[in-house]
């Protein structure tokens, strides 16, 4: 067995690591990167969970070897926070009750950043395709997709606040 | 959003509160939004071994034999437990609430009761080669036949080697409930409804699975990083089976991602801690989503049949419940949660004959454990399903027939307990309103505070 | 091809609390000297809202601002025994054992303030800001912060308290089942709409209207949480859930979450809840418990419509579009 | 345990690393490979991913449509001249799956999965394949039935454009989205006057592979293309099909409402 070297840019920051074969994207920035916020739910690609942005869209981290994304840019929910104060999609969850134990939260607001950055307006059932993907077993679904759509205006009103 | 009637009970609510009440944000949101909230996985050590299990892979069998060589040649393995390496051999979550029996090995010695039961643990360097050398443990099985029904469990040979196909309870086969004489309700009534109702077992498929992490600490301690519903009965059920004292063990959690039940059992916290003692390492131990699924305990199936006695003007007047709940290969659990069924019924009714026999069955398959509404939701699916049948066969309002028959306040139940803080009537009343539907005058002014009406 | 409508209703009641082996919980609170208060527990939460809850009973007990209660857990070392998250216990074990806590730490507090204000302790009241004062005398008060000030450092006094809640073991009797498994009983009614598709038996859940009596809503964003989610996985135990989709036979057990089936958000029926309070005589401000009732309600009343609307009765959970079309076969005269 | 991943940048590297490393299989998207790997298997010990080994693109031409092997299904739904295919690729896992699977590997995926290649059936689309004696085309149909032998490589499949209106689909499925299939159905019917002169229609989620309906196509073809033909014609199926018992639905149910999934797709009911 032969480690190799990958390049990733990881939140913005170039990061270089030695992984094992076959070693998948998201034990890497759970382990080496100690960026926890992206879950480990299923390791099937049934559970959404450990979802990221790799190059804009949305990926599984648990399916993808990390060899065979050589120089992507990686978006993490670590990422996805700003320095100050949250990102409209989290506040949204925050103020909508959209979390309960909290576990899927930060692949749901990867797929929903996902989402918004490609339709920032989206119908409801555009939402309801966007996190089919992602299993939740406390809400029902419903105060996330409201958070969501709330979102989606949020960052609306803010985006016409600075042109204005 | 929320919506409250504060037409209902306005007597009896307390004013002026100023913080409960009001719906202030979650504690935790903030660290859920930002991935920030810590979980039992993102706690990690240097040098930490994983644990996986080698699993049964027949209903029910002898083990003949358990063959590690190949296993221990695989790079990175470190150690593999066995049944031998367990102090107190006995997995009985209910022994310290003083109910037995001592009936799951935590690593099975000499026979396997259900397909994916644990037989030994790998303790390797990376999850992989834990994985590889689980696939390379042979077991040599002996099938034995398994039983999969529960009324055809009641009456086959025991396949523990102690015991019955059924818990024993106080001299009794099932945890009964007699209540009034419902054999003279069943010669009284107007006209008796039989009906039987089942269900499958179901899984709480929480996002996160269960698992631990055992640190060996400096001071001859260990600490367990856990996702348990429970810490002290996990630290009071492992003191038990390491043989250690109490303060030896140490539990850390408090932050779970969804558990709806489901881990409440203490599997994976002693086979860890064990590794942790003997290898001085770290171990972790996790179930995958596939153990989650068809290895951690499940809501139990159940068999229910109801035997009412009903008058033609609706009330009914004696109901006979028999009742299996399939416990799975051991007890866990199970044999509170059948008592919990048998103190439901016969659901929030006030009828004057009731008699339950409710079993707590033994099958050759994953065991059975508590879950959201445990030793309920299935009772309700059958009780309520039976009262739309009666309703049905009567011809009356369903609402109202449920109505007539409502417990309240000063009732006595079946189980001997007096009724107090009813609101049955209310709920019925609340949702014909919500649903614009009216109810027959004498229904509609009805209370769960009086008998009169 | 018909989509056919009907309309079921289902009422239950759920118990609070287990205590055959007799039911405790405990809890500590303690004020620091920058006059907030931490409740140490080794208390669980699975998402529910202890941390948020257990909080706001705290607050209001001791008449501070929510924002100034910390709540530690959940660790064996510090915190003090907790039975466990389970047996919707949670909010009224628990909360009883901060609420007794809280009592005790407030009877110091407030000792302490009317030492500093010489005046009489029962003369006081918190003003839930921050300030202990007067009572009608708003200006004569103190900060709680200078309180704990100055109890810690003049008074040489701890404001603190313990909780403890206990639900004694109750005993079966054998013969007859006469016992005393729980605290008190909630409430729900549930009634369900849908349509089932006479051609395949898939059925559509339409609308859910439920009413649910708990106690006392102590954060009722929480207790909506509860509800939809609760009602959600009722639909979800009533048409798509189970570990084995042959029982008895083992065959064919989901293995992940494609082939486990529960309604995804596409899935999701309308929803409209109402909750109605009739306080418990035991539990902290009136608490029931709430959690896993809000599954149950919704299971049979689906079941119910399902037989109003195409005149099958499926006894078996779950109740598959397989099931249903068996038994609209049979009705129309074709059994399998 | 895993031992290499092999990130070749042609097919006929694709080829080299397929022959000289031990145990290697392909690795596509990875949404099949990878859930097995991450259980730990001993059925392969190198992986050589299609990644970069430029097998990524649509073109669609007069009278052909060729599909890279490695195109994933969200490219496909981004191409606009494959709009009539938007409708079978949103049942298709979830958006997220779909960034990550790709064409090639939908045409190894197990049933009641690999409703692409059910459609690709209807379609009649052809598969090339990259072999150490060069390159084969067969039709799609004989690749999912037969599949192909260590060493090949799907490199592409093409099809001509169907009609306007002429492609159907319907996919029944337990869930709105994201779900498996009870029973797909993919179908290209050409009518003239009103009658039949073609059908080709293909059914996944019925058999251990994606298959051809040609009992029903038979029935159909000359017919008139109304309900009552279409009907009869759909209770055919049933000698197409072989169902299977899964976590998702019985093989009777299956085989009970295929007639019933058959007609609406043909129908757009």
């Amino acid at each position: 067995m032969k480690h190799s070297v990958v390049s990733l840019t990881i939140n913005g920051a170039e990061r270089q690591m030695l992984v094992a074969p076959g070693s998948t994207l998201i034990d890497v920035l759970r382990e080496s990167q100690g960026l926890t916020g992206t879950r480990r739910g299923c390791e099937q690609g049934a559970c959404g969970t450990c979802t990221v942005l790799v190059d804009g869209k949305t990926a599984m981290s648990c399916m993808l070897p990390v060899e065979t994304i050589e120089g992507a840019h990686v978006e993490t929910i670590e990422g996805l926070t700003p320095p100050q104060g949250l990102h409209p999609i989290q506040e949204a969850f925050l103020q909508g009750f959209a979390t309960q134990c909290g576990f899927c939260t930060s692949g749901m607001i990867m797929v929903a950043a996902a989402l918004l950055a490609k339709n920032p307006n989206p119908s409801r059932e555009d939402v309801v395709r966007a996190i089919s993907g992602n299993i939740c077993r406390c809400t029902g679904y419903e105060a996330i997709i409201d958070a969501i759509l709330d979102a989606a205006v949020r960052i609306r009103s803010a985006a016409h606040a600075e042109a204005a | 959003m929320e919506k409250i009637d504060t037409s209902f009970f306005a007597k009896e609510r307390e004013a002026e509160l100023s913080v409960v009440g009001e719906s202030v944000q979650r504690a935790d949101a903030r660290g859920h939004v930002t991935g920030r909230t810590q979980f039992y996985e993102d706690v990690t050590f240097p040098n930490t071994l994983h644990l996986k299990m080698v699993r049964s892979t027949r209903h029910h069998a002898l083990i003949k034999g358990i063959d590690t060589e190949a296993a221990m040649k695989v790079p990175g393995v470190v150690r593999i437990l066995t049944h031998k390496d367990v102090p107190n051999n006995w997995y009985t979550i209910l022994k310290l609430i003083g109910v037995g029996p001592d009936d799951e090995p935590v690593l099975p010695e000499d026979r396997v009761l259900f397909m994916g039961e644990q037989i030994c643990a790998v303790l390797a360097e990376t999850p992989q080669a834990a994985l590889e050398a689980a696939r390379r443990v042979v077991v040599d099985y002996e099938d034995l036949p398994p039983v999969f029904d529960v009324e055809a469990a009641m009456t086959s040979t025991p396949f523990k080697k102690d015991g019955t196909n059924y818990f024993v309870y106080e001299g009794h086969n099932c945890r009964r409930i007699r209540f009034g004489d419902v054999e003279k309700g069943f010669a009284e009534a107007d006209h008796v409804i039989e009906h039987r109702y089942e269900s499958s077992p179901i899984e709480h498929a929480p996002t996160e699975t269960t698992g631990c992490t055992a640190k060996p600490e400096g001071n001859g301690r260990i600490t367990i990083y856990s996702n348990t519903q429970a810490l002290y009965f996990t630290l009071d059920n492992m003191a038990l089976i390491l043989g250690v004292p109490f303060n030896k063990l140490r539990l850390v959690g408090g932050t779970v991602g969804g558990g709806f039940g489901g881990k409440v059992d203490v599997i994976v916290e002693p086979i860890a801690a064990l590794g942790a003692m003997l290898t001085n390492r770290p171990v972790k131990y996790a179930y995958s989503r596939a153990e989650e699924m068809q290895v951690s305990s499940p809501r139990a199936a159940e068999r229910i049949y109801i035997k009412d006695g009903v008058m033609k003007d609706g009330r009914i007047i004696a109901r006979k419940i028999t009742l299996y709940v399939d416990a799975g290969a051991y007890c866990r659990h199970s044999t509170y949660g059948t008592t919990k069924a048998a103190a439901h019924m016969p659901g929030p009714y006030t009828i004057p004959n009731v008699h339950v026999d409710a079993y707590c069955v033994y099958t050759n398959r994953t065991p059975s454990s508590a879950m959201r509404g445990f030793g309920v939701t299935i009772g309700d699916f059958a009780l309520e399903s039976q009262m739309d049948q009666i309703a049905r066969f009567l011809d009356m309002d369903p609402m109202e027939l449920r109505l007539l028959n409502a417990y309240r306040d000063g009732d006595m139940k079946a189980h001997r307990k007096k009724v107090d803080g009813a609101a049955l009537v209310e709920v019925i009343q609340a949702a014909a309103r919500q649903t614009g539907k009216q109810l027959a005058p004498r229904f509609a002014k009805m209370s769960s505070m009086t008998r009169e009406g | 091809m018909a989509r056919l409508k009907g309309r079921g209703v289902a009422a239950v009641n759920y118990p609070t609390g287990m205590n055959l082996g007799g039911d405790p919980s405990q809890a500590l609170i303690h004020a620091t000297t920058t006059g907030s208060f931490v409740i140490t527990l080794s208390s669980v939460d699975l998402g529910q809202g202890i941390k948020t809850v257990g909080a706001q009973i705290a607050a209001e007990t001791l008449g501070v601002p929510y924002e100034s209660v910390m709540i530690d857990t959940a660790d064996t070392d510090t915190g003090p025994h907790c039975m466990g998250t389970f047996a919707s216990r949670g909010t009224h074990r628990i909360g009883n054992a901060i609420m007794m806590a809280a009592k005790e730490a407030r009877e110091v507090m407030m000792c302490v303030a009317a030492t500093e204000l010489e005046v009489d302790a029962g003369d006081l009241v918190t003003d839930g800001k921050g300030r202990i004062h007067v009572n009608g005398a708003p200006d004569k008060g103190i900060a709680v912060l200078d309180v704990a000030l100055a109890a810690h450092f003049k008074h040489g006094k701890t404001i603190s308290g313990r909780g403890m809640y206990l639900k004694p073991k109750s005993e079966v009797v054998p013969e007859t089942g006469e016992m005393d498994p729980d605290s008190c009983q909630a409430h729900a009614c549930t009634i369900a709409e849908v349509e089932v598709d006479d051609e395949t038996g898939d059925v559509t859940v339409l609308k859910m209207t439920n009413a649910y009596e708990i106690g006392r809503a102590m954060n009722p964003a929480l207790a909506h949480q509860q509800i939809v989610g609760g009602a959600w996985m009722g639909i979800s135990h009533a048409l798509y859930e189970t570990t084995e989709p042959y029982y008895p036979n083992r065959a064919h057990g989901p293995l992940d979450f494609s082939e486990y089936l529960m309604p995804g958000p596409g899935d999701i029926a309308e929803m409209d809840s109402v909750i109605i309070e009739r306080p418990s005589s035991n539990g902290p401000y009136g608490a029931k418990g709430i959690g896993e009732m809000t599954a149950n309600s919704p299971i049979p009343a689906i079941a119910n419509a399902i037989f109003d609307a195409c005149g099958v009765r499926v006894t078996s959970m779950p109740i598959t579009p397989e099931k249903i079309l068996r038994g609209l076969d049979a009705l129309r005269g074709n059994p399998n | 345990m895993l031992q290499t991943v092999a990130m070749p940048g042609s097919v006929p590297e694709a080829q080299r690393f397929l022959s000289n490393l031990e145990g290697a299989i392909i690795l596509a998207g990875g949404t099949v490979v990878m859930p097995v790997l991450n259980y730990g298997t001993d059925a392969f010990t190198s992986l050589v991913s299609l990644r970069k080994a430029g097998l990524s693109g649509i073109s669609v031409e007069t009278g052909k449509t060729t599909i890279g092997a490695a195109t994933t299904l969200t490219e496909l739904e981004d191409e606009k001249a494959l709009a009539f295919l938007h409708p079978a690729l949103d049942t298709i896992a979830s958006p997220t799956i779909r960034n990550m699977a790709t064409a090639g590997g939908n045409l190894f995926v197990k049933q009641p999965y690999g409703d692409l290649t059910v459609c690709l059936i209807a379609l009649g689309a052809a598969a090339t394949i990259a072999g150490a004696k060069g390159e084969r085309i067969e039709p799609v149909e004989q690749t999912v039935s037969s599949g192909v032998k260590a060493g090949e490589i799907v490199t592409q499949v093409s099809f001509a454009m169907p009609a306007k209106d002429a492609f159907k689909f319907t996919k029944a499925t337990r869930k709105a989205f994201n779900s498996a299939a009870i029973v797909t159905v993919a179908a290209v019917v050409v009518l003239e006057g009103g009658v039949v002169s073609s059908a080709r229609i293909a059914l996944g989620g019925v058999a251990k592979t994606p298959v051809r309906a040609t009992s029903v196509e038979k029935a159909l073809t000359g017919k008139l293309f109304d309900r009552a033909h279409v009907e009869a014609a759909a209770k055919e199926a049933l000698k197409d099909i072989d169902p299977a018992d899964d976590a998702y639905a019985s093989a009777w149910y299956r085989a009970r409402v295929t007639p019933v999934h058959v007609r609406r797709a043909l129908l757009g009911e």
